[in-house]
């Protein structure tokens, strides 16, 4: 049995805990929290220049050639500063897309930009209020030319290529081109720029088979979502800490309150929850890894549960620090608003409830 | 049982009613003010009437009428949506009680009808950055010089503050001995020299509490409210007359908001209520919030039977809150990807949801923890033992504060 | 507002509750629990003396003529105790079936002999396992005589009359005339007898018009959902009293369990659900009494909230009662038994959360 | 990362599954034996093999291997559906390390050997009724007289006292110094006069404990372990040695009956399984299984890599036991109004879901409550401080108990 990182991996992990703590303390989130920026270039550039945008891409393509675990690595050190930079957009959907479904040709135009932070790529699938479904969508491409509007796609105002589902195939647009209008919507995670982005007419390249367009795009959530509970389960680990430090500083009628079962208990839930989302997210690193049949099981599961209970403990850390956790000042909020936006950017919870489900009645059949 | 008043009630309500319908001012009439302004002579106007303050004594203009009259006053107050109310909640409910039971006759001459005719607006200054669920390990210190009392300290989650002509204050005179006997009380006015006011801006955005700094903060001694040494049991009065919430309170997120968001929007092509997992989180919704309505019955019945409201109201608050986060939560879930989105002109209901979402937090705090909640229940109303208090007896400053 | 039972019902409350304390202590339903027979023979005579089975029966049908409030404070009282007789069977639905469908010839027939006692009533819709639908009944009536298995059938054994529901109508048949065999199946609640019903060729009534069957098996379900509520909340009710003198005077390092927070919010819990399904059950027992067009609403949402409430403090009163708990010597099985019996013998929680959603919907097109 | 063994586990596994395979008895040899013949039969034969009590030291004839391989070698066993494992748990598990710590020579070259090859069975004789979660406040008394000592109390929840042979027993010696203090630790024979065993029927209708009951019940001072007073620290050595459960345990129900069974009944004419709000239930359940599954494949990396197993393997009981009630309920409730029948002619997997759940009420407190599960997460994994303790220091007969 070794199901546990390797020592390269543990390094790694070290090492980004260390970067990240120089170059993304709680101040760097909360400048674009308080600001008016998408997100925190400085830092961006950074992690580029780490290599971390580069990991899973082949040294082919101008990446390091590293495997998932290391990626996993880096999302999870990520979502425990809930880093200001557009890296799910433009790594866990983009650069996976193009990995996936793209021709030589487009991996050769795309990948090498994508690892040097030359460019920075994006995801857009949502047109709307609700579940999309492949019936429903209403953008389409007509000879290679992309018409409709999505809405909203996540670091949307900063990014230079996009990969978009239309309703006849999954596209790669080039949005520093022509026919793409995008204007900055405001979501709840300030320290996170989203956009609406209509296309009118912009040139578009089919990734992949234009009529596997749905089931490509299907697999890309699976893939993305491992990436996305790291993120997540980084993000409900560090609130977590957070709750635990304040409880046992804080004192009331005489003790600390991390000496109340109400406290503890509620400490202990988080730990429950976070700890089996980690497990789970393992197995969807392996699964991811490995490419395994169980990659959609895997990867419902881990989201599911990192979903959960990255909502718990960002709730419950407020809750822990009384008064002052739900005020601006205090650093709490990072964690609630990042909790709940990474729900919803790759689908919510009861969505991947659903495909959990879908994905087991799948593997019994086969 | 029925939903009925009693003859006594409807006649009361039919008055209330017939006032209210012909003074209630229009927004014309209140044009160009500004919400102090109008929150102001709404107030007067009611006082004048002798429509304010309905429990208050005779003897300050009021009309000494019983709980469930207030109850109803209340309820038809609350029909005419453009009355701005709350700004004189504090003074009314928690200062004017405790002065009424601890001040001079000439203080209470002086004040309640300027309370009850909306001229003066007050503020209570009791929480503190240390104190939190634990409200008397306060630490504010009052020193006596010559008439006076100098004040230095700080104070928190202080609703109107800035607003505010006076404030009731509960400081520590001595800390060598046990928390709750070292406190002394007084009321000061809020433009006393050395009192600083900052807001504090909350992660929904708003800013509905301040910090209140005392640096030097003179107070005379005749603004003093019970002994030296008896703050506590002054500020019991205060706290007793916290005003009980009848029913859940109000919610910015209800059932029926998530159940016509659920009919517009789709799930695998369908509209969301027709999905059973929906209609399954929607139904307990709709039960919890119906209990707290028929609690809320239960308790004005009572009311009008007599009975005081008692700590199972904390069930409104305890049940409320989370059910607020949970139910603004499941709604950006419907929304899918676009659930985040806070643009009013994009989001539904112009952002209620995630406003809710937002503000939720503070909810489940503010006015007493989930957990503090609980322990009433547990304790007061089921009457369980409190936890081992580690405080107890002990001088003040001998407390563990972990700092 | 007059929201709270007059001072008769409170006397009645009295009354039931001294009259339970004598004739239905804790060794009574031992009894039942341990031994072979199917009810409490002697304390269901009782119950008949003191006319609870006659109370909303008219007078002119040999009943008292009271008021559903009146019936409430019977049910929760005997939910109360937990007592091992088959009154929601007799009371809540057969007379209640009768009473709302029955012609005056029915009525006459059995209402007088349901009020005295002289027969016991029961209902039975399910065939098997999962929720039953008018499309998927087998049980048939054709002339007159009615064909098929139902099972479970509560008090099935000891039942005199049947109201049962077919797929063609809702019929009256006398269980102890010909073409109906009785086979006693076990169930969890040992306290209560369950059976399998054969019927072949039994002679069946009409009770309203067939055609309205399934509807009316629908308001029967209604009306009974309220009554079933509020003896539910009478046992969770008990259930929260026993782990509270219990948590009072069991100690655990030096000091009552009672004063621990993990069992003080377990503790609160249960006051609060309970107190949020009482509520619902006064709205209920409102509409029940007025027959009010809110009855749909008012019984699923009664019947809801006193499931979860009942199971909570069933499984939580064990949980605080630890080791002694789930040993059969302990009282509390009484109750998680009876929470589950009761939970599903007029469908489950989920039946009825789905009830109230289409309820609403109902109301709202109304 | 990956599932695979070391090349040194990889033989080890090898080994042992050839073993296995070469000597489980079948059936048909098996033939007429009750459940402890079978059970001693297959620990001789592992014993005379050297598969007996795989980490014991190899003067009592074992092989001193390691945790890995221990689990390694328990998961082939397990293979084998028809072995009638458990028996031993307590006496290899407890007693013998509580032996190998504190006995001597003489006590362990007697006793281990016959414990590793299944010829003695051992009971623990710890809880007492007043115990429960706090179970050093134990009061069963010895006395000394001679050269013996007099026992007189009551234990509670000894499983498999009416089998055993011999059982480890702590007492106590002196009521009047502190709890942890005064209390003396032996091992006993299960024959001796004054000692009662009864079964206590559990509302699932098993009896799987017993209460034991002593009066008067003489021990020699050899079958002391430690000294007089130090019964605690013994007691300690047997508790830590508690069998660590790796991984979640195995529940009655699990993820896949439900599944089967949701696809086997109907909800309004349709599989129950395409109901959305039963996908969500078994989605979330369906999570912490996988989670708990993953959860127990890193604690078998780390012990695979040398690490002891720790406080952080309670998270399979804390999350396991309320899942396999909730589960079992959900599965009565699927079934709707035949869902309390319990005839296994006519219940689904002849009433598995029935028992499931009137067994987990004990799932949820044999072996640690719920409640002192999250505990030791609290406090020994995440490092939160204990409860103030009123019992400390003071002498146990003057702890408050309430009775």
């Amino acid at each position: 049995m070794n199901f546990e990182f390797n020592e390269d991996q543990n390094l790694l992990r070290e090492q980004a805990q260390g970067f990240l703590a120089d170059n993304c303390p709680p101040a760097a989130v909360r400048a674009v929290l308080d600001g008016d920026a998408e997100y925190d270039a400085d830092l961006w550039q950074k992690i580029v220049e780490m290599g971390y945008t580069a990991t899973v891409i082949p040294e082919e393509f101008g990446g390091l050639g590293l495997s998932y675990l290391e990626l996993s690595v880096i999302a999870e050190e990520l979502g425990r500063v809930a880093a200001p930079v557009p890296f799910s957009s433009s790594v866990y959907l983009a650069t996976e897309a193009i990995l996936m479904a793209g021709s030589q040709e487009q991996k050769e135009a795309w990948l090498p930009k994508l690892a040097a932070g030359e460019a920075i790529g994006t995801f857009a699938l949502s047109e709307g209020h609700g579940r999309a479904t492949a019936e429903e969508l209403q953008t389409s491409v007509s000879d290679g030319a992309l018409t409709g509007t999505k809405i909203p796609v996540a670091d949307g105002g900063i990014a230079n290529v996009a990969v978009v589902v239309a309703s006849n195939g999954l596209y790669l647009v080039d949005l520093d081109g022509a026919g793409a209008e995008r204007e900055s919507v405001r979501t709840l995670d300030f320290a996170r720029g989203h956009s609406r982005i209509d296309f009118n007419g912009a040139p578009a390249e089919a990734l992949g088979d234009p009529s596997d367009g749905w089931a490509l795009t299907q697999k890309l959530l699976d893939r993305a979502a491992v990436l996305f509970a790291w993120e997540q389960v980084g993000g409900a680990q560090a609130s977590l800490e957070m709750a635990k430090e304040y409880a046992l500083g804080r004192y009331a009628f005489g003790r600390p309150i991390a000496s109340y079962q109400a406290i503890k208990h509620k400490l202990a839930d988080m730990y429950v929850k976070n700890t089996l989302a980690r497990s789970n997210c393992y197995f969807g690193a392996w699964a991811l890894d490995t490419d395994a049949a169980e990659l959609p099981i895997a990867a419902a599961t881990a989201r599911v549960s990192s979903t959960q209970a990255f909502y718990y403990a960002s709730k419950e850390n407020i809750q822990t620090h009384g008064g002052m956790g739900f005020t601006w000042e205090f650093d709490c909020q990072f964690y609630y608003r990042r909790a709940k936006l990474l729900s919803v950017n790759l689908g919510s919870e009861s969505m991947w409830q659903s495909r959990l489900i879908t994905a087991v009645e799948q593997s019994n059949a086969a | 049982m029925d939903f009925k008043d009693t003859p006594e009630e409807a006649q009361f309500r039919e008055e209330a009613r017939a006032w209210l319908t012909d003074n209630v001012p229009t927004e014309a009439e209140m044009e160009g003010l500004d919400f102090m302004e109008r929150a102001k002579l709404w107030q007067k106007s009611k006082y004048e009437a002798g429509w304010a303050c309905l429990r208050w004594p005779k003897k300050y203009g009021c009309k000494e009428a019983t709980a469930i009259e207030q109850v109803i006053w209340n309820q038809e107050e609350a029909k005419f949506s453009n009355l701005p109310l709350g700004v004189f909640g504090i003074g009314q409910g928690m200062a004017a009680p405790t002065l009424m039971t601890w001040a001079s006759d000439e203080v209470t001459d002086r004040f309640i009808p300027r309370l009850a005719s909306g001229e003066d607006v007050w503020c209570q200054l009791f929480s503190e950055p240390a104190g939190g669920s634990d409200l008397a390990a306060l630490r504010t210190k009052c020193e006596r010089d010559g008439d006076d009392w100098v004040i230095n300290g700080q104070k928190i989650w202080t609703s109107g503050a800035h607003y505010s002509d006076w404030g009731i204050l509960v400081t520590r005179s001595d800390p060598s001995v046990p928390k709750h006997k070292g406190l002394t009380y007084f009321f000061l006015d809020m433009k006393s020299p050395g009192v600083e006011i900052k807001p504090i801006k909350q992660i929904s955005g708003d800013a509905n509490f301040n910090e209140v700094y005392f640096t030097d903060v003179r107070i005379p001694d005749s603004q003093r409210l019970g002994e030296v040494g008896q703050g506590w049991q002054v500020s019991i009065t205060t706290l007793m007359n916290e005003r009980a919430s009848i029913g859940g309170g109000s919610s910015p997120v209800r059932f029926s908001s998530l159940f016509e968001l659920a009919q517009k929007v789709n799930i695998d092509g369908k509209p969301a209520i027709e999905d059973s997992s929906v209609r399954a989180k929607l139904a307990d919704w709709y039960c919890q919030e119906s209990g707290l309505k028929y609690t809320g019955y239960r308790s004005m019945t009572a009311l009008s039977q007599g009975a005081v409201p008692g700590p199972e109201n904390s069930i409104g608050k305890l049940v409320g809150a989370p059910k607020t986060q949970d139910m603004a939560s499941f709604a950006m879930d419907l929304l899918e990807m676009s659930g985040a989105v806070w643009d009013p002109e994009f989001a539904p209901e112009a952002g209620l949801f995630q406003q809710a979402f937002m503000g939720a937090p503070g909810g489940r705090i503010a006015g007493g923890t989930d957990e503090i909640m609980a322990n009433i229940i547990a304790e007061r109303v089921l009457g369980l033992p409190q936890e081992p208090r580690l405080d107890k007896g002990i001088p003040f400053s001998e407390v563990p504060t972990g700092s």
